[in-house]
Formats: C-alpha cells, structure tokens, sequence
C-alpha cells in the first residue's frame, strides 16, 4: 500500500509540476509542492496504520470548554 | 457591420486562396498573347490528363484568328459546348464579320458580348486561374493576341437527382434530399428561404481536392461573431483535401476530445432551412449531401422534422418516448448489472424471484454478460450495415436466433439479459442522431455498474453530466436550454409548443432578434354571430 | 481573474438548496437536536428569520467589497491578519469537503455497501468532483441547475406515495415543551447553513449581483419548505420516539414506500439522486477550498492545485473521525452549531465592523 | 489531455482494487422469504427456522409434472445465541449466504413472545437487509411448524402467509401488524402493541380420507397435513406476550381502531330468532375522545358503521321499515358486544393498552399527561370507557323478499 501511496504522489508531482515549471508559474509550483508534501505526510500514517488525532477532537475540546465556562 | 464582415472575408478567402502558399512562379504568371504560347503552358500543366479537349479553331472569315477551346470532358454540358460555344464561335461570328467586319482587338469583347449564348461568361487573366476554371467544369476560350482568356460556365456533370435522403425518412414533409452537388444544395436552400438575406459565401478548402465549402446563414438572424468565428475556424483548416462533411466537422469542432457531437449534420433542406431560420450557421460541402449545422445542442438530437409538422400533442409524447428510449438505451444494461449483483434488495419481490430464476445456473457475472452481449450486438449491427440488404437480414436473423434463442436455452446466459440488450438496442434507434453517444455512455456507466453498482452509476453520470455542461458548441452552452436554464426555451425541448406559441427563437443561439413572428397568432375560431345558422 | 465562469441567480439559489438540503436526506441531525419531540417542523419554519438574520454580516460584508471573496477582502481590512482569517476560511471548507465525503462514505458503507472498505468512495467521489471543480463554478452551478429540480421532484414524489403512511396526529401536542427549546432549535438549523457563506465566495461570479440577496433568501426559503415536509413525513410515518431513534430517517422512510406491491423499494432511484446531489455539495465546497487557497496565495490559477488539495481532503476525510460514532457526535448541535457559527456569523461580523471601522471600501480596487 | 490521463488513471486503479467487495451475484444468494423464531432446546438459545427460495424450481414449472407439484423452498433450521448468530450459523448448512431483504412473514412463537420480543426485533431493525414492512406473527404453539406447513395453491408458503394477512380485511378478524407498526407501537409510551396470532390447524381424517386421489407419497411421509390459520389477534404487554384475542374480540379491536374495511356480522332474524342474517359492513370509522374531568379520565370511543343487508335466511320480507330499524340496532349491539369483549380482557385482564387511549390523552391533554403518565399502567384498568356505536344499514341487494318466494 505504501508504494501505491508513493506511485500516486510520484504521478500527481509528475502530471502538475512540469507544466507550472513550462510557464514559470512559481508560486503555484510551491503551493502544489506544499500541499502535496500535507498530504503526503497526512495519508502516509493513515496507509501504514498509525493512528492520526482526529482535529475534530481538537474542535470539539475548544467547544466543549468554552461551553462550560459560559455556562457557568 | 456586414460590410467590414465581406471585408475580412475577401481578405480570408484571398489568404487561402492556393495560388498564395504555393511559389511556383509559371502558375501565378498572366496569359501571354500569343496563343501558342498559352497552349503549350496549359498542355504541359494538363499533361497525361486524357480526359482534357483542345479544340483549335480559326474564327472569322476576313482576318482569320487562332483560337482554341479547352475543357474537361465529363465536367461540362456537351451540348452547351457544342451549341452555344463551338456553333456560335464558329459560324456566328464569321456572320458578324460578314455583316460589319471586326477589328482583331475587338473581337474578343465581341465574343463576349454577343456570340457566346452562355450564362455566365468571365474573364481570365492568368495561368492558374484558367486551370481552376478547367478543373471546376468551365470552358475557356483562348484567342489569339489577347492575354485575356474567356470563361464560360458549362458546368454539368453526372449528378445524382434530388431523392429521400435513407437516413432522414419522414412519414409527413417534405421528402427531398441533399446532393452531392454543392450548386443543387444551395438551390435546395434558396427554395425554401426566398430572401435576400440568405447568405452563401463559398471557399475553397483542401489543397489538393480545392472543394467547395459553403457557408450559409440568415442575416439579420445570426449572431454575426458565430459567422466569423465559423468563418475564422474554417480558414485555419490546412489540409490535403476534403472529402466529406465529416473532415471539416473534426477540425471546426469545440471538444475534439469530447465523445459528444458539438456539430451536427443533416440531409435535409427542410432541417438545414429550420436551423437557419433559428440563427443557426450550415457548412455545405460539395460532393457529400451531409450539411453541417452549428451550434449544435444536445438537446437538436431528440428534435425530428416532422415534430414541428404534425400537431403538438403527440409530438410532445414522441419527445418524451424518445427521452426514454434514450435513458432506457444508456442506463438499462448499467442498472441490470448494478441490481443484479449489487441491490437485489431493490428489486420487488416478484421480479427479483423470476430473475433469480433466470439466472440460476448461468455462468457468467452479470457484468461479463453485459459486457459481452453489449459487444456481440455491436458485431451484428455492424454486419448488418455494411452488407447488402438481403444478406443483411440473414445475418440479423442467425444472430437473433443465436442470441435470441440458442443461447439462453443452452444455458449462456440468461433470458432478462437478452431481454434487457434488445430493449437497449430498439431504444438507441429511436434516436439515430447520437447513438454513437448513447454505445460510449452505456459502456461507461455499465463498466462503473459492474464495479461499484448504484454508485458507480451515479458517479459515472456525475461525470458525464459535469463534463456535457462544460462543453460548448460556439460559444453556446451545450445543454442550453436545460443548464443554464432557459424557461422560454424549454417550450421547444421538454414539449413541442404549438407554432402559434413558439413566438421566439431559441434564445441562446437566436437572441439577436428573437421574435420569430408576432405574438397573439392563435387562431380563433369565428364566434357564433358569424356563424353559418342553418 | 482566477475564474472567468458567470453563474446566474438562479444557478445560486439552487446551489443554495442542494447542498443545505442534500444532507437532511440522510443524517438530519435536527431530530436530535432541541427539541428533540415532534415539534422540530417547527423548529424549521422559525430558523428562516434565524438564518437571515445570521446571514446579516455575511451578506453586507459581500456587498462592500463586490469584486472580492471574503478571503481577499480580510487581507484588505486587516491586512497580514487577514491572511490567517483567509487561512481559517480556507481550512473551513477543506473541512467542509472532507467531513461532507466522509458523510457520504459512513452512508454508503452503512446501507447498500457494507463490505467496501469507506475510503475507496471518498477517494473515487473525491476524484470525480476534482473532475468538476476543474472545469469550473460555472459547470458545477450548471449541474446543480439540473440536479437540484430533480432533487426537490423526488422529495415531492416520496412524500406523495408515503402519504398513506402519515398519522398527523403525531404531531400533536404542539409546543410541549414550550418555545424555548424550539428556538433553540431553530438557531441549530440555521448555523448548519453554511452555505450562507457561497454569498462571500461567489459574489464576485454573480452575473447580477443585485439579486444575491433575493436568491439568497430564497434559497433558504426553498430548503425551509421541504427541511419542514422531511421532518413531518418522517415524525408522522415513524412516530417521535422511532424517528430520533432512526440512524438515516429520510432513507427508512423512503423504504417504508409500498403502494400495492409493485410500487416499493424506490430506495435505490432515492440514493441515486442523493449521490448526485451530495456530489454537487461536495464539488462546490472543493472548488471553494480551491479557490480560496488560490487567492489566499494569490495565485493565477486555482486548477493545479486542485488534485494535491484533493489528496489532504481525502487523508483529511479518513481521519475525521474514528468511527460513526464520534462522527455523529462532532456533527451534533452541541458541536457543530458553534464550530460553523463561527465561520457563518463571528468572523464576517468582525470584519465588517472592523471595515465599517476603517472605512475600507470598495476603493482600494 | 491531462484529463484524460487522470481519467484513464481512475478506470484502471478502479478496475485493478475493485475486489468483489459487495459483488453478490444473484445465483449466490439464498433468498428467504419467511422467518420462524423459536427457543431452542438448548439454555437461552434461539432457534431460526427459515423458508429459503429454490429459484429452479419456481424457474420450471411444468418440468417435474408428474410427481407432484415440487416446493419452492427449502427449510432450514439453525441455531444461535443471538438472531444474527443463528442467521450465519445457518450458512454452514447452505451453500448460499442466506438473504433476507425480501422477508415477507417473521413468526415468533408464543413461548419466545411470552419471555418478551423486543432482543429478537432489534437485529430486524438494525439490518440493513430487511424492511420494516415484513408482517410479524404471533404463532401459537411453536414458529417452526408455521414455516414448514405448506399451501395448496402458492408454491412459496410465505407468499401464501401473505395474502392470508393482507386479505384478512374481509372479516377484519384478525390484525395486518408489520414490523413498522409493532415497532412504533412499542416505542411508544403508553401504547402496548398487538400482533396477528396464527396457528396451525391439522387437517381432519375425515376430510383426508373422502378426498378421491389420496397422494400416497406424501400423506405417508408428513402425515396429516398441516394448515395455517390466522385467528385473532396477540396482545403484548410491553414487549411480551399477555395473551390472545379470539376472532370478534379481534374485530372488536378493530372496530375501536377504525381499522374494520370489510367483514360479516351476523345477527338473529327479528321475525325468526332461529334464523341468521348476515349484514355486509361496508365501511367503518372510529373515533377516540378523551376527556378528562376532575382528574377523572374518560374516554369515549364512536364507532360509526355502514352495512347492507347481505344475506337472510328467514322467509320474510325484511325489507322494511320496521325490521330494517331492528336489524341496526341488532347490528349495533353485536358491534357493542365484540367492543366490550376486547375492552373487558385488555382492561381487566391484562391491563395493557393496545388502543392508544394514552397516546390520544398525550396528545388532547399533554400537561395533564406528564401526571398521568408514570401510572398509567394502573390508571388505564381504572378509566371509564363510554362506547357509542351509530350503526346504519343502507342497501338489501338485488331482491327484497327472500329467493324462491311465493307472493301471496
């Protein structure tokens, strides 16, 4: 599954970049790489099966507290 | 506006015009006077063509000229050549001589001007434009000490007459048909819109095969920057030669890529004339009767000629069969395969144990049934086409019968597939126009069915419906008037509105003038006072 | 420009009601929600003055910068904190796209499709919408103008042949629990609207500007109007005490449809129309994230970074949640309601007050 | 094209990962059509009995002719901790995964009802599979027997169970439950929900033995042949089994609930009292009024009915005035009856509440409930029930005197 994974961000790097670098689009090239680089590095601990905290949780403490001290 | 249009176009035509790109110095040069030097040039340009005539000739009697005729033979009226060329020339003008005597300077104006009993008579200054003259079916005449030649317009070849076009029939309206002949086509146009407005600008396209291609539209009705922008894609066509419509329609059309048609072709005069009437723009090529028609619409496929010449209430129905048949024809296999192995639970009981029942002991998944009996009526139908029609019928009857029969008895497969590729058959005939688009689409959503059932189905037509509303014809939105939607439009796609109440054209492509006819024309019956008491 | 597409109002209005309606035709989490008794309908017909009022600052702050998306005109207001309101929008609706996927994926995986692992259908939808979002807002707004007719004609069809089915008794008391928790419930409705903020994003594309307001309040009319016919087909064929007891309320009602024994198991023309209209939703909440992230990094073209967006959207949409349960949980009133009141009504408040504030206008164009 | 490229990308990655992940091709499936839930003879077991389809032989008709119609299912029996459990235990017995979207009949047997029917629902409604549209029987006696009887007529005994149920509104003698309506009946707080009550009915020896062709083979092997009978209804307490309704009790049932479409009353001739009539209803509605006074809960219950005069038996003209007068208030008193029998069982009896008298107080008089409510159990046995029948007799068919006689 890594592979595949590593295969799929090779193609996708492969399909946009020569492109942006043909018409010297620069910073579209450092958005793609960058947003290439978060999904890699979010989709890799999903294939090897790490697990990854949710932000909702993060979300969720946020609301939760704020509630309570509201509340009160 | 129309004036600078002509500008540009003249400019354009001039551009294409062969003669520019090629350098070959000895074709663009001008006549000479003396005639045995253009007759040799013309000879050696037409040399080993069999089918070319000189005709020398002396003309009148007190001073005698050189003179020769030359033409194709095949291309041109024999007897208008005979009769009002060769007769005139030979003895008419030895009469004038006789009468007054001619100056050898003015015996060429004199030619033109009163002996040849031709139409359309032109001059030619240079080389090539007497070979274009020659190879489009005119007769020159060359005379000696003129550097100008004459054209005569002797057109007339063998032509296929106006008949029914095979692909178009009609049960109500008219019946003729394009030609292979551009003039006859335009003709066939001109008939049936006697206005002035009508324009036909020609151009020739193809380097080797110089064909004519016509360019026809209501003035006043079109959208001027579709004519140019038709006009600009057709001059960017740099090819060998055209021989269909079909060569132009792949290099003048929006989504090359697309598997859907943005040009569409027609066989009919009656269609062409409609389409024009609606702003659209119709590309005639010469030697095929197919016209082009652009802006295309997909919505033009589910619309026949005769819906507009019968009256509107079965017309409508006939529209809405014919959106089924094209629903049925794309999503029947895809929704066969996709309850069958994915949703059973969708089915209604007792349709679900009479399919079961068919299927017990076929060997094959749903999907390779599908798949396979899809690709096996696609054989039969090519066989049938191409063949003669007699044998034709024979090969669509074994195939029936070994499809139809042999193999569910045998076991292959099981009966509600047969079932379910037949229907899918009929159905795409019902609307001939894009049943190349109604193969791709159904093997697109049943290959999506086969892996992912309902859902691939979906997303399959996500990504057709995505795609089709992307696509523009010219400009035009291809699925106008559904997306973006056009409520006033819709009276011509969702039903067929009564003439009376189709006041204005299709907004989108006709929102130049888009008042057809004036409102308030329902008729209405005499009320009673007038009526006859008897 | 980054995008040249128009769209006409009522492409908007419609984008509007299909991607506000689409998910109430699964999850509709009102009926969890207070009130949490039959009187959610009600619940529905007062969150309209709820939702224009909520849909206040985002409207005005839209029409002060009329060439702009929130996102631009927050980097003009405040400058380099802009950018990080910018970042926030734009993370909002990655959100929004994976948490809508991941919502898709949890009903597929739950009913016709138990066995197909989740993220293959985030991943093939997510592919298919990347598809759409490059070609543009205009193609997408042209498939929702298709789709959304055909959504609103199933709702109708659906609620015709379960009439029989419907006990309006069940309806009955109204207001047991007094008004309070009705308007409670009214303000969860309208904060799930988050399609308040396409007036922010897709002013600019508008071909009429002028009329955003109309189709706004329209749209939300329209959602109104069949969120109330949902809630009161599924309270009076189920019963309250089945109905928030109900993991997809709108779907097993669809499958109680049985007329005379031919007419049943409708489900799968149901889902089929479902799929295509969270398709839409999903599509325009991608293209959103797109082009926000395009502008946010001033880019001239938001097409190539459409597919690495889509791959943190789809890893995005594997982790959302653990499983059904801490989806449904996140999505509930408690949470969802402030997490997107914050992006539909503080933020746009904040930045108009601070534009009225500085009297940034529409000059700086 | 790089459109394409992608495009063609998908199909392929499509194509390579598309396992058979749901594939279920249809001659895999075993599809069952009726469910039978038992307890199973071992300790706190429950025994499935499920009818599976044998598509072959609904597939060839006429090809085994000869021996006998063929059945269309198979049997099979499995057991399990749980439902669920005894579904895929099942499996080791069949070659198909057992299917169950399209269950018709779900038969649960008294004594698994008696112990409470709300475990075993759970996984029908869980499901995905199954709708909420199968009808739930009660059997009484074991659930197995139900399953394996068999019909003369349907092939599938489940189709047969069916339309015994759907049909049954022709005396509306026994209730049409599913799944749907036990469930929402069970929710709710103060109803107590009621069931169909079926039962198997051994064909008689004499009936078998006057029958001219006796099917040798199989009188032999199943011996007598076994009938189901729908007859009357189960009434629950909560979700177990309080006790049965006899066929009027049921009508009975139905005449408060409004649900009577069809049926027969008879009644005495009121010139013969040892003659029948029998009087057509045609259609009947009904009304539930609470009222609460002082505290004091009343309900009243209006039965509007409308009848023809069907068939009589006695020799007189019974088309008039007078007799017709009589005849509706025979009538009504026969509705009063079966009303008052169903009243006085699940009021004094059982005390459960299978009319929703306590849902109607909930929704008149919802502040008055939230008292009410957690007594209610004791209160409903207490409450006075006023029932008002307004019962009208309209046609007399084709003919007034009765057939065959002579004018004087």
């Amino acid at each position: 599954m890594v592979y595949v994974l590593i295969i799929i961000f090779i193609l996708l790097a492969v399909l946009e970049i020569p492109g942006l670098i043909h018409k010297k689009l620069w910073g579209e090239l450092a958005a793609v790489l960058v947003f290439l680089t978060i999904g890699f590095t979010l989709s890799l601990p999903l294939v090897l099966g790490i697990k990854v905290p949710s932000p909702n949780n993060g979300i969720k403490y946020v609301i939760t507290t704020i509630a309570q001290k509201i509340g009160r | 506006m129309f004036h600078k249009t002509g500008q540009i176009l003249s400019r354009l035509i001039k551009q294409w015009s062969p003669n520019k790109p090629r350098p070959a110095a000895d074709q663009n040069e001008p006549l000479s006077s003396s005639i045995q030097v253009n007759l040799n040039k013309i000879s050696s340009v037409f040399a080993n063509a069999s089918d070319l005539v000189i005709r020398q000739l002396q003309i009148g009697t007190r001073e005698q000229t050189e003179a020769f005729v030359v033409y194709l033979d095949g291309l041109v009226e024999k007897t208008i050549v005979n009769d009002n060329i060769l007769e005139p020339l030979t003895l008419e003008l030895r009469q004038a001589q006789a009468n007054g005597g001619v100056s050898r300077k003015r015996v060429l104006a004199l030619i033109k001007k009163q002996v040849l009993s031709v139409g359309q008579v032109k001059e030619a200054t240079t080389v090539q434009a007497v070979i274009d003259a020659v190879l489009s079916g005119e007769t020159v005449i060359v005379i000696d000490g003129s550097a100008v030649a004459l054209v005569a317009n002797t057109r007339g070849w063998e032509t296929r007459g106006v008949q029914e076009p095979p692909t178009e029939s009609v049960v109500r309206g008219p019946r003729e048909g394009f030609t292979e002949t551009l003039r006859t086509n335009t003709a066939l146009l001109r008939r049936k819109i006697k206005n002035i407005n009508l324009k036909l600008e020609t151009m020739k396209i193809g380097k080797q095969t110089k064909t004519d291609v016509c360019i026809a539209y209501l003035k006043g009705i079109v959208n001027d920057k579709l004519v140019e922008e038709v006009k600009r894609r057709l001059a960017e066509i740099d090819t060998d030669s055209i021989l269909e419509s079909g060569y132009i329609e792949q290099f003048i059309e929006d989504a090359p890529y697309s598997f859907l048609p943005t040009v569409g072709n027609t066989e009919k005069p009656d269609i062409a004339a409609a389409k024009l009437l609606e702003g659209r723009i119709v590309i005639l090529t010469d030697g095929t009767p197919f016209a082009l028609t652009v802006p295309y619409l997909f919505m033009e496929a589910f619309q026949s000629s005769e819906d507009y010449y019968s009256r509107p209430f079965y017309s409508t129905i006939v529209r809405w069969i014919r959106f089924t048949a094209f629903f049925l024809s794309v999503f029947s296999p895809a929704i066969y395969v996709a309850l069958t192995t994915f949703h059973p639970e969708m089915l209604p009981p007792a349709l679900l144990i009479s399919m079961a029942a068919a299927r017990e002991g076929t060997p094959f998944p749903a999907i390779v049934e599908a798949l396979g009996m899809g690709v096996i009526y696609e054989i039969l139908r090519e066989a049938g086409i191409r063949l003669p029609k007699p044998i034709g019928q024979a090969v669509s009857i074994v195939g029936a019968l070994v499809i139809g029969e042999s193999a569910v008895t045998a076991g292959l497969i099981g009966a509600p597939m047969v079932i379910v590729i037949s229907i899918t058959a009929i159905a795409s005939f019902v609307v001939p126009a894009i049943s190349d688009v109604t193969a791709v689409m159904r093997l697109i959503l049943t290959v999506m069915a086969g892996i992912f059932g309902q859902y691939g189905i979906m997303m399959a037509v996500a990504g057709i419906l995505t795609h089709m509303v992307s696509l523009r014809s010219l400009g035009v939105p291809y699925l106008s008037p559904l997306a973006p939607t056009n409520i006033p439009d819709l009276k011509d796609v969702l039903i067929r509105a009564p003439w009376w109440a189709m006041s204005t054209r299709p907004r989108v492509i006709g929102w130049h003038r888009p008042v057809r006819q004036k409102f308030h024309l329902k008729p209405e019956p005499p009320s009673d006072t007038n009526r006859d008491r008897t | 420009m980054l995008e040249d597409g128009r769209i006409t109002d009522r492409q908007f209005m419609l984008l509007i009601i299909v991607s506000r309606l689409i998910l109430s035709l699964t999850y509709l989490p009102a009926l969890n929600s207070p009130p949490e008794n039959q009187d959610v309908w009600i619940a529905g017909l007062l969150s309209f003055p709820v939702h224009l009022l909520l849909a206040v600052p985002a409207y005005l702050l839209a029409q002060r910068f009329k060439d702009r998306s929130i996102i631009q005109s927050a980097e003009l207001i405040l400058g380099k904190t802009g950018k990080i309101i910018g970042a926030l929008y734009v993370w909002f609706f990655l959100h929004m796209t994976a948490l809508t996927l991941r919502q898709l994926s949890c009903y597929l995986t739950s009913v016709p499709y138990p066995e197909t692992p989740a993220p293959v259908f985030i991943i093939v939808t997510a592919l298919f919408a990347a598809l759409a979002v490059g070609y543009g807002v205009e193609t997408i707004c042209r498939t929702g103008e298709i789709m959304t007719p055909v959504v609103m004609f199933s709702i109708f069809v659906v609620i015709i042949l379960i009439a029989k089915d419907m006990d309006l008794k069940a309806l009955a008391p109204m207001l047991e629990k007094g008004i309070a928790p009705v308007l409670h419930g009214a303000l969860t409705i309208a904060a799930r609207t988050v399609e308040i903020l396409f007036v922010t994003m897709l002013l600019p594309y508008l071909n009429q500007p002028g009329t955003a307001k109309k189709a706004m309040a329209w749209g939300i009319f329209f959602f109104i109007f069949f969120f109330t016919i949902i809630t009161v087909s599924i309270i009076t064929t189920f019963d309250v005490e089945q109905a928030i007891n109900r993991t997809f309320p709108f779907f097993s009602t669809v499958r109680l449809i049985s007329i005379g024994e031919f007419l049943e198991r409708i489900d799968a023309v149901h889902l089929g129309i479902w799929i295509l209209g969270l398709f839409i939703k999903i599509s325009i909440y991608y293209y959103l994230t797109a082009l926000g992230a395009a502008q946010l990094f001033n880019l001239q073209d938001y097409r190539p970074i459409v597919l690495p967006l889509g791959t943190i959207i789809v890893s995005l949409s594997v982790l959302q949640a653990e499983n059904m349960v801490e989806l449904r949980e996140f999505t509930s009133y408690k949470v969802w309601t402030w997490y997107a009141l914050f992006f539909i009504t503080f933020l746009p408040l904040i930045l108009l007050v601070v534009a009225v504030l500085r009297r940034r206008e529409v000059q700086a164009r | 094209m790089k459109r394409q490229l992608i495009a063609i990308f998908i199909i392929s990655v499509l194509f390579a990962t598309s396992g058979c992940w749901n594939r279920r091709e249809l001659n895999t499936l075993a599809i069952i059509m009726a469910i039978g839930i038992d307890k199973a003879p071992e300790d706190g077991k429950i025994k499935l009995t499920t009818q599976v389809l044998k598509p072959d032989e609904i597939k060839a008709p006429a090809a085994t002719g000869g021996q006998g119609s063929p059945k269309g299912v198979w049997v099979l029996t499995s057991t399990g901790h749980t439902i669920f459990d005894a579904y895929r235990n099942a499996t080791m017995q069949s070659d198909r995964k057992l299917y169950n979207s399209q269950t018709k009949v779900i038969v649960i047997s008294e004594e698994m009802a008696r112990a409470g029917v709300r475990p075993i629902l759970d996984f029908f409604d869980r499901d995905h599979e199954l709708r909420r549209l199968s009808w739930l029987l009660i059997a009484k006696g074991e659930a197995k027997d139900i399953i394996e009887a068999e019909h003369e007529q349907e092939k599938i005994p489940a189709q047969a169970i069916e339309s015994l149920v759907t049909a049954s509104g022709a005396t509306s003698m026994a209730v049409t439950v599913n799944l749907h309506e036990f469930l929402k009946m069970l929710a709710n707080k103060a109803t107590d929900p009621f069931a169909s009550r079926i039962e198997i009915i051994a064909e008689e020896e004499t009936e078998k033995k006057a029958a001219k062709k006796p099917k040798p083979e199989e009188s032999q092997q199943n011996g007598p042949r076994k009938r189901m009978r729908l007859t009357g209804a189960a009434v629950f307490k909560d979700d177990k089994l309080a006790g049965w309704l006899n066929r009027p009790e049921t009508r009975g049932l139905n005449w408060i609930l409004g649900k009577v479409k069809s049926g027969i009353i008879i009644v005495k001739s009121p010139k013969d009292e040892n003659q029948y009539v029998a009087l057509e209803i045609i259609r009947a509605s009904s009304k539930i009024i609470p009222e609460i006074r002082d505290g004091q809960v009343t309900i009243t219950v209006e039965v509007e009915e409308e009848g023809n005069l069907g068939e009589q038996m006695s020799d007189v003209d019974l088309t008039t005035p007078e007799y017709f007068d009589s005849l509706e208030r025979r009538q009504a008193t026969v509705i009063k009856n079966e009303i008052a029998a169903v009243l006085r069982k699940a009021q004094k009896e059982w005390g459960t509440d299978i009319f929703g008298f306590g849902d109607a107080i909930h929704r008149k008089f919802p502040r008055e409930w939230k008292k009410l409510e957690k007594k209610w159990d004791t209160e409903f046995s207490q409450i006075e029930v006023k029932v008002k029948v307004i019962s009208t007799l309209k046609r007399f068919g084709l003919h007034t005197a009765p057939a065959g006689t002579k004018r004087e």
